[in-house]
């Protein structure tokens, strides 16, 4: 399936989704309220069928109080790639948890959390991954100061 | 068939005279002879324990530099030879740590269990017919007892040490070492069946006319097979090194000991290792006894040029080397297969063989005369 | 074993000619313990590939100084060979493990991470610059990662130095390390101060902290004047 | 539904089972400093006597913040770090920020740099695989086979002496290019290790893989099934084991893999042993890639680009990934049109294969976790980052 009619026929599944550009392969932008049902379609329904999570990240927009959630998603049945992201208020930074639907997204999840403190509602084991669990702060966020790291500014 | 098991034949048998039996008969003539016996052989097994501990560990780096293309030590003496003397030297001298948690008196004793074990072995071994401090007449039984407090050793050490990866290693020592003693012994009967007596000595007089590796049958050589893979798990070594697992115990039951401690228990691995070939050259490759063939007198007169002491030293080097090789070939086995293996495969085929060699000693159904 | 080196200095002191036999000692003490460091095996990174398996490995063969005993548990361990960069939250583990190892022990840092935190030193939140922020050091080998070599020269670097070391009359007392290239003196704690220095120096110019500091700085003139 | 934060004492409490006869079931502590660690994982067991309940991984013990760092570096100066990641692919990391970045930055790469990347990759795999295969013979107590494993690496990587000058920190493959050119007789001397490795290939079949005990070690331990692969998010020869061919040198292809015939090499079940023999396969089949590719590599530039010109990516997200030999690296870069990226993310391999063992060692023993974990091929770096 092309990158356009794989849009197409995503949005035809679920109007909500909005078409992302500024990314490099086919790319829609979800609401958080749906993205699990939206999630769930594309891990469902036969002509999606993203069974793999790639990759999952976040971005800091520390500017516009946001926090972006990235999912990099790949169909191994149809071998198609889709870029989902999704917009969170960064004062709040809480956001659904994807490790019902896939399995790798309970450990990534994890590490997001720790460097950006975004909390997942549901969950299983919200956890520290890389760092202790008595850290300050979340060092990826882009207002993270650390008094023992050298800034190094060229 | 006949010239392969008259290959071994000896010609003539030397009269046994143990450093116990010198002793003995200079009691009543001169005291202090008799003392001197005694000193010189206690000094006999300590020095060879301590020679044996640096001359093997020495053999076993080298030997493992070379199956791995390297060199082995190098740089301490020519050719590394003074390594292992810096090693015991430095252990000697290094910080004995107590855990804070762990059962000192039991802690202290178990290294010194596990190598007295072994060192009281050294006492029975006929080296040649005048080289033996004692021939027990149940020399055989008193190797299995003695050898079997070893696993007492390691059991201790690991439960005293107060650590999970000791617990787990002393645990995994006692289940390996009792099982296989089993089999260690009842290829042990299969020899004492033919030879008919337990003395040491006597079993080696037992093979003048032949090995027994070669002549039982047989079953000589199925009981030689089993007691190789049973005292290689006796003595801990690859491919039954569970008790350690160093990749995957850290260090098994002597993960807490350090300094002259594990030094000890350093030792009385590689004692044990050098106790376990003996007893196997003793029983199957007839200790001391040249290598023989029966028509080739020009043969047989070379062989007998050479000391006996030097034959079973040659046989004993060889059976070290073959556990040496086993060490630095084979993977290591799960705690399940390793029972597996006894209870199932090597149990089995030990009774099964010595039956067979008691009803070829009861029947006298001999195809060559014994 | 605590009897020789706590009794012994006391015993032999006081007979005629003890004090050259306690310097006999000593140099058989030290030959035994310089050669043969048995490494603890710990690596944290890349270091690890090269410090602690290529050595060992054919090519290069530590087993010829009679290093190649790697122990897993550091109680057996003489050497711990620090390869790798060291975050916060592994330093109390790597404290926790020299604490267990047995003396006399030594340590090598090997590769820029542990020696000042190298290519992490700046923008990263958790590393700690300098493994002998730690534990103490005896010698660093510089590189990333160090060639096998390298580490050999440092292996032969720390023999020397436990060779003309230690005493039986103050346990655990050694020389730090004098650097092949430097003129006798300046040792590796002279460096890092003059660098600490270097770069206070780049910041603000403390002449109070440079009155004080006027000794070693003397020994640096020396230094350059004579390189 | 709330989101409740959990710490790993939390964790870290054995479930009691009241009652006579019941067993207590206990943890125990596997490194940082463990030999099974491989560098400095923790994994905390739950056991029953020897036999494993759960797995708590605790990885971070050298976590160093590499994304943190990249976003105060340009795209030529991150490379460096992708070195200090998964440091026995440290090419294919390489090769992963640069196609990432010139595909962002719609840089055209010519044949003779995509070809000499080609055959620089497939020999670190080769020595990646090689030094797994001594690893877990080491592992699993065959000890020799490690020393036989180094002794191989070092004659590829002389190779990699040659033309880069180092021996495990590449930063050879750079946006627009690579470093340095080829020397003359590159060909021939690949020649000659490839020979060389075919054989020594078949002795590690000699010495390990026919062994009786190690095939009982592995053959149905750990299995893996392909639909929780997939879930789990493996990738490389763990997936491949599972008997899913996805392989992003066949199923997108980069380079000069399109120019070369090769097989993706699966496995049927998922165990230890068909980890095991997918990555000895692999190394014949990199060797069979670089010998169709060293005999024409392609006449033109090393480098397309000025070498000291800064990269400036258009605003946008750019997700790649290439094929390493753990499995797919990705790299995810939001870029807000300056010098530096924003926000880069990497997808590392082993961060994900590391989580299988959650999934496939309870159950077995203490000694199969040693199997398993071998089997997977972590490195620790490459989880931390």
């Amino acid at each position: 399936m092309d990158a356009e009619k794989l849009i197409y026929t995503i949005i035809a599944l679920q109007p909500a989704c909005r078409v992302k550009d500024q990314a490099d392969r086919p790319a829609i932008e979800v609401a958080a309220d749906n993205l699990p049902e939206i999630m769930e379609t594309l891990r469902n329904d036969d002509r999606l069928s993203f069974d793999m999570l790639l990759d999952h990240t976040a971005i800091d927009h520390e500017p516009v109080a946001k926090f972006e959630l990235v999912y990099n998603l790949y169909s191994t049945l149809h071998g198609h790639y889709l870029m989902v992201t999704c917009d969170i208020d960064r004062q709040t930074a809480l956001a659904p948890t994807m490790s019902m639907i896939w399995s790798a997204a309970h450990w990534q999840e994890r590490e997001i959390y720790d460097l950006f403190g975004i909390r997942y509602e549901g969950h299983p084991d919200l956890r520290r991954i890389f760092l202790e669990d008595d850290w300050q702060g979340h060092p990826l966020r882009k207002d993270y100061k650390d008094p023992d790291m050298l800034e190094f500014e060229k | 068939m006949d010239f392969i098991y008259s290959m071994t034949t000896c010609t003539a048998a030397a009269d046994v005279i143990t450093l116990a039996d010198r002793a003995a008969a200079a009691v009543d003539t001169n005291i202090w002879l008799s003392i001197l016996y005694m000193v010189l052989a206690l000094v006999g097994i300590g020095a060879l324990t301590a020679v044996l501990g640096v001359v093997l560990i020495y053999a076993e780096r080298k030997i493992a530099g070379h199956f791995q293309c390297r060199l082995g030590p190098m740089r301490v003496g020519p050719h590394g030879i003074l390594q292992t003397v810096a090693d015991t030297l430095k252990l000697l001298l290094k910080e004995d740590v107590v855990p804070a948690s762990a059962d000192k008196a039991m802690h202290f004793a178990a290294p010194l269990m596990s190598l007295m074990a072994t060192v009281l072995v050294l006492g029975v071994i006929p080296y040649s017919p005048i080289l033996q401090v004692t021939d027990v007449n149940i020399g055989i039984l008193y190797v299995t007892a003695v050898s079997g407090l070893g696993v007492m050793g390691i059991l201790l050490g690991g439960w005293s040490s107060n650590n999970k990866w000791s617990l787990v290693g002393g645990m995994r020592a006692a289940a390996q070492m009792i099982s296989y003693e089993i089999s260690a012994t009842l290829s042990v009967l299969v020899m004492v069946l033919f030879a008919g007596t337990l003395s040491l000595s006597g079993i080696v007089q037992s093979q003048e006319s032949g090995w027994w590796i070669w002549r039982a049958h047989g079953t000589g050589l199925v009981a030689f097979v089993i007691f190789i893979i049973a005292s290689t798990a006796e003595i801990n070594r690859t491919p039954f090194d569970i008790p350690e697992g160093e990749s995957e115990l850290t260090g098994g039951f002597h993960t807490e000991y350090s300094g002259l401690r594990f030094a000890f228990f350093f030792l009385s691995e590689f004692i044990n290792m050098f106790a376990a070939s003996a007893i196997a050259a003793t029983l199957f490759l007839g200790g001391w006894m040249p290598f023989y063939i029966e028509g080739f007198e020009t043969f047989n007169k070379i062989t007998s040029l050479i000391p006996p002491a030097l034959w079973f030293l040659g046989k004993t080097a060889f059976l070290i080397f073959i556990f040496m090789w086993f060490r630095w070939t084979f993977p290591r086995l799960r705690v399940d297969q390793l029972m597996r293996l006894e209870w199932k495969i090597l149990l089995p085929i030990g009774f099964i063989n010595l039956i067979a060699a008691a009803v070829i000693v009861l029947t006298k159904f001999y195809f060559f005369p014994v | 074993m605590g009897l020789v080196t706590d009794r012994l200095p006391g015993l032999l002191e006081p007979l005629p000619g003890g004090s050259i036999l306690i310097t006999s000692i000593d140099a058989i003490i030290n030959w035994s313990r310089a050669n043969s460091l048995w490494p603890l095996a710990f690596g944290t990174k890349c270091c690890a590939i090269e410090m602690l398996m290529a050595t060992g490995a054919p090519h290069q063969d530590m087993a010829r100084f009679g290093a190649e005993v790697a122990r897993q548990t550091p109680r057996q361990a003489d050497l711990m060979v620090i390869a790798g960069a060291i975050v916060k939250k592994m330093a109390p583990r790597m404290r926790l493990l020299y604490e267990q190892m047995a003396e006399p022990r030594y340590v090598i840092a090997t590769g820029s991470c542990a020696i000042s935190g190298g290519p992490f030193m700046y923008n990263s939140y958790t590393i700690v610059r300098g493994a002998d922020e730690i534990v103490p050091v005896d010698v660093y080998v510089p590189g990333c990662p160090p060639r096998p070599e390298a580490f050999f020269w440092g292996l032969l670097t720390l023999q020397k130095m436990i060779k003309s070391g230690e005493s039986i009359r103050h346990p655990g007392v050694r020389k730090k390390p004098v650097l092949a290239a430097m003129p006798q003196g300046i040792t590796a704690d002279d460096i890092k101060q003059q660098l600490r220095v270097l770069l206070e120096k780049e910041n603000t110019i403390d002449i109070e902290h440079e009155a004080n500091n006027r000794s070693w700085a003397q020994k640096v003139d020396q230094w350059t004047q004579k390189s | 539904m709330t989101a409740i934060v959990r710490t790993l004492d939390d964790v870290l409490i054995a479930p009691a089972h009241p009652g006579r006869g019941a067993t207590q079931e206990y943890f125990l502590n596997m490194g940082p400093q463990h030999p099974i660690a491989h560098g400095s994982l923790r994994i905390i067991l739950l056991l029953d006597g020897e036999t494993i309940r759960k797995v708590i991984p605790v990885p971070g013990y050298v976590h160093r913040g590499i994304e943190k760092m990249c976003e105060h570096l340009n795209y030529r100066q991150i490379i460096h770090l992708t070195d200090r990641m998964d440091y026995l692919s440290a090419l294919m990391n390489n090769w992963a920020v640069a196609r990432t970045v010139e595909k962002a930055a719609g840089i055209e790469i010519n044949d003779r740099i995509e070809t000499i990347r080609t055959i620089m990759a497939e020999l670190q795999r080769i020595q990646s695989h090689a030094l797994w295969w001594g690893v877990l013979g080491m592992d699993l107590g065959a000890f020799t086979a490690f020393l036989y494993s180094f002794r191989d690496r070092e004659i590829i990587g002389e190779i990699f002496e040659e033309i880069i000058g180092a021996r495990l920190t590449m930063n050879y493959i750079q946006p627009g290019g690579v470093m340095y050119d080829i020397t003359p007789d590159f060909a021939d001397k690949v020649k000659k290790i490839l020979s060389y490795m075919k054989r020594m290939v078949e002795e590690y079949d000699t010495l390990l893989s026919g062994n009786v005990i190690l095939q009982e070690r592995l053959r149905g331990v750990g299995i893996l099934t392909q639909s929780r692969a997939i879930s789990l998010g493996c990738t490389g020869p763990v997936l491949r084991a599972s008997g899913f061919a996805y392989d992003l040198r066949k199923v997108e292809p980069y380079g000069a893999y399109e120019k070369a015939q090769f097989d993706v090499v699966v496995g049927t079940t998922g165990d230890c042993w068909d980890r095991y023999y997918v990555r000895i396969e692999e190394m014949r089949q990199s060797i069979r890639i670089i010998e169709q590719l060293i005999d024409d590599i392609p006449a033109g530039p090393t480098m397309v680009t000025k070498f000291n010109t800064k990269i400036k990516l258009p605003p946008g997200r750019y997700y790649n990934h290439v094929e390493t030999a753990r499995g797919v690296l990705g790299v995810f870069i939001y870029s807000d049109g300056g010098e530096k990226p924003y926000r880069l993310h990497f997808r590392s391999p082993s961060f994900n294969n590391m989580w299988a063992i959650t999934e496939i060692a309870p159950g077995w023993r203490i000694a199969d976790m040693i199997a398993i974990q071998s089997s997977l091929d972590l490195v620790i770096p490459d989880i931390d980052r």
